[in-house]
């Protein structure tokens, strides 16, 4: 018995990779209620160190867990356009400004935060230690044309200032897009990065002011 | 005890491709351990092979050379069934010396 | 002036046990050219402060390496009667890596991995029959990952 | 990576992101300067250091009860360790539980040579301070099922429990990033800056992850890295809690992947930055 893997053949073998979910779809796979509190348990008991406040961060609130349907990501979120609605609301309901009424802040500070990939990490139960989080940004996102160690998962974002301007209708746009990218795409992949209390008001318009200035390196080729 | 070296000896036409896997840490001195303190340096400084007992590769390293280091000699005119030795000593004086034959490639 | 140069180089080279490589003795740790803390200092420690621009040394490393802890290096030396390849990370806080010195049926080729703390130049510096001469290529090191 | 789908990937973000911004400057991809690196760490692992390493603690007598793992059953019976990895995660019944490699070894390493649960749980990952055994141990195993092809099977109903766990984990937002896997695993031809990452939705692509994937010597860390301890680092950059060495989320989550590898064939441990 214990051979019978071991020498299956190559053939054998990757009818199986291919055809293995309608094959094991005819031995019953649990249901989704099922799965879903058998997972969530799974969840529960996964995270033990630190404090409890660290240890909800694995808790979804209800947009997360609008945006979870198997199969989908952001481009397949199949939603009804109720719940999209909804998603939209709430995310909008949400956007906060900073106290200042400035929704463009220093480039220069922006720089600093769009390739800083650090923050809020947890090691043993502990939150690393940084004077404030980084943005992210250039994770995900080109920004700066000469900088290479950009990553694609978002679209580029060069010349995002020379192509719109920097009108404080582009400021604003940008700002609540930061804030909460749900608010215009329900489930993008893009961090509710405002919202969730990842950046600061103030972060997110520094960020802003490096997308939109004209003196800021995305702009200027 | 240091580890033994994980040794490659391939030929390729008539040149012995000798290829070198180490354990070793190659502290540099500058890295402190998780309590904070400064490791001391420890690297191999000294690399030397052998082609059936003549010395092909002196090599001189600095603690700039790789934790795990990986490198590797040629040698050519050399037949399948020759004897490569290899050997190391470190800067605190651990050797460790092993052997290899060579193998078609 | 090169010529020069690189005489001077061969006394000093002979002086510190570099050309011992027939014998089964290892060479003489390079101790002043291994601590120098720039890049100058340590091609003085090699004598090859002359060394001539050569583009008979073929140095194959990334354009861009993800990781500075193990950067591949690769050095062939076309130059005839190569003797030694040494190898410089130009801005490492101790730049020069490693030399090799070859004899007998040895192929006058380096392959090492070394750590490098940021973007640099690195530089291969042979000697052969006695004369220097050196190549570069420059490595940029980026923070992978998610940073 | 199948350039005119990377495009329309692309084209697509943009579209819906209303950004639409031109392309980048006309220059080369940063990936052609990436690709000799790669190239040249991957021809010489140190990976197959830990495996040798593995195989001299595999054979060892160790720990309070002086015993070797040679009568380990990692599901080929004891001590069979060629295919082992190829079917794993798979259903124990002396546990009554779905294992992944690790789970499995640790397992062992508490039943067959006594050590505490807690001390294999804490040197889990090595340092640089400190290498860890279960890292050589997975090494060994993973490299005995060179050459044959992912088989992992859903026979039992706790695997197909697991298998389906896994699922919805990998698609379950949450933290302060709102991230899943899916989020960065879900398209092809992405990176994280520069670095790639596998469509996990893909089988061809699982099959190249699994099979030449993990244990894989990670050269930031000077030390081979396990598929737990990938987990692990991805619940780390998700900014979610430490995810538990074998816990059930985390072996439920090795079966959905592992699962969707079949038919690859096995190269290990493998390199990867």
């Amino acid at each position: 018995m214990k051979g019978v893997s071991q020498f299956m053949s190559r053939a054998a073998a990757s009818v199986v990779g291919l055809a293995g979910l309608v094959i094991a779809g005819c031995a019953a796979f649990p249901d989704a209620e099922t799965t879903a509190k058998n997972t969530e348990q799974m969840v529960t008991d996964a995270h033990t160190l630190g404090a409890p406040a660290l240890i909800r961060r694995s808790v979804q609130d209800t947009s997360q867990r609008a945006c979870s349907m198997i199969g989908g990501s952001e481009g397949s979120a199949k939603l009804s356009q109720e719940q999209a609605a909804s998603l939209v609301k709430t995310a909008r309901d949400s956007i906060q400004y900073p106290a200042s009424g400035k929704l463009s802040g220093d480039w220069k500070t922006g720089a600093q935060l769009v390739t800083d990939g650090r923050g809020q990490r947890i090691v043993n139960g502990q939150v690393e230690k940084l004077p404030g989080n980084g943005a992210l940004c250039t994770n995900c996102h080109a920004m700066d044309p000469t900088e290479v160690n950009a990553g694609d998962v978002g679209p580029s974002l060069v010349a995002y200032g020379k192509q719109r301007g920097n009108s404080e209708a582009v400021a604003r746009y940008t700002y609540e897009r930061i804030y909460n990218a749900w608010a215009f795409m329900p489930c993008s992949n893009m961090p509710r990065l405002g919202t969730n209390g990842f950046l600061t008001p103030e972060q997110i318009a520094h960020v802003v002011a490096y997308l939109i200035d004209a003196g800021s390196p995305v702009n200027r080729q | 005890m240091a580890e033994p070296m994980k040794i490659r000896a391939l030929l390729k036409g008539d040149v012995a491709d000798i290829r070198v896997l180490v354990a070793h840490s190659m502290e540099t001195g500058q890295r402190r351990d998780a309590a904070g303190n400064l490791v001391a340096a420890h690297f191999i400084h000294s690399m030397t092979v052998t082609h059936n007992g003549k010395p092909v590769y002196d090599g001189q390293w600095s603690q700039a050379v790789s934790r795990n280091p990986v490198f590797a000699v040629r040698i050519k005119g050399a037949r399948v069934g020759d004897k490569v030795v290899v050997s190391w000593t470190d800067n605190k004086n651990d050797k460790r010396t092993d052997e290899v034959s060579v193998a078609a490639g | 002036m090169k010529f020069g140069g690189s005489a001077g180089a061969l006394v000093t080279l002979a002086a510190a046990g570099l050309l011992k490589t027939s014998q089964a003795a290892a060479a003489v740790w390079n101790k002043a050219g291994f601590e120098s803390k720039g890049v100058a200092d340590a091609v003085k420690s090699l004598g090859a402060s002359a060394a001539a621009d050569s583009r008979d040394i073929v140095i194959t490393a990334p354009d861009i390496a993800e990781n500075g802890a193990v950067v591949p290096i690769e050095v062939v030396s076309r130059i005839p009667n190569t003797q030694s390849i040494s190898i410089i990370a130009e801005k490492n806080p101790f730049p020069l890596a490693a030399t090799v010195d070859f004899a007998n049926s040895a192929e006058p080729y380096a392959y090492v991995r070394i750590k490098m703390g940021q973007t640099s130049n690195v530089r291969a510096v042979v000697k052969a029959d006695g004369k220097f001469f050196s190549a570069v290529k420059e490595v940029k090191i980026t923070v992978g990952g998610c940073g | 990576m199948n350039l005119s789908s990377r495009a329309a990937a692309i084209c697509a973000f943009a579209l819906a992101l209303a950004t639409g911004s031109g392309p980048v400057t006309a220059q080369s991809k940063p990936e052609d300067g990436l690709a000799l690196g790669r190239k040249m760490l991957a021809e010489d692992n140190p990976g197959d250091l830990w495996v040798e390493r593995g195989q001299r603690l595999f054979t060892a007598k160790r720990g309070p009860k002086n015993a070797s793992l040679e009568k380990c059953d990692l599901g080929m019976g004891p001590g069979v360790v060629k295919g082992a990895f190829a079917q794993l995660p798979r259903y124990f019944a002396d546990t009554d539980k779905v294992q992944d490699l690790e789970s499995r070894l640790l397992t062992c390493m508490v039943e067959l040579q006594g050590f505490k649960r807690e001390d294999i749980i804490r040197t889990r990952f090595g340092t640089l301070d400190r290498d860890s055994d279960m890292e050589a141990l997975v090494s060994y195993v993973g490299a005995a099922s060179n050459g044959l092809r992912m088989n992992v099977r859903l026979t039992h109903a706790k695997e197909r429990e697991m298998y389906k766990a896994g699922e919805y984990a990998f698609y379950r937002r949450s933290g302060p990033l709102d991230f899943a896997c899916v989020t960065c695993h879900g398209e092809s031809g992405k990176r994280i800056r520069l670095q790639d990452l596998p469509n996990m939705t893909k089988a061809e692509e699982m099959r190249e992850v699994v099979a030449t994937g993990w244990p894989a010597y990670r050269g930031t860390h000077s030390t081979v890295r396990t598929m737990q301890h990938r987990l692990y680092d991805c619940f780390w950059q998700m900014r979610l809690p430490d995810l538990g060495f074998a816990s059930d989320l985390s072996v439920a989550l090795t079966a959905y992947l592992n699962y969707s590898a079949n038919g690859g064939e096995i190269k290990l441990p493998g390199v990867r930055r």
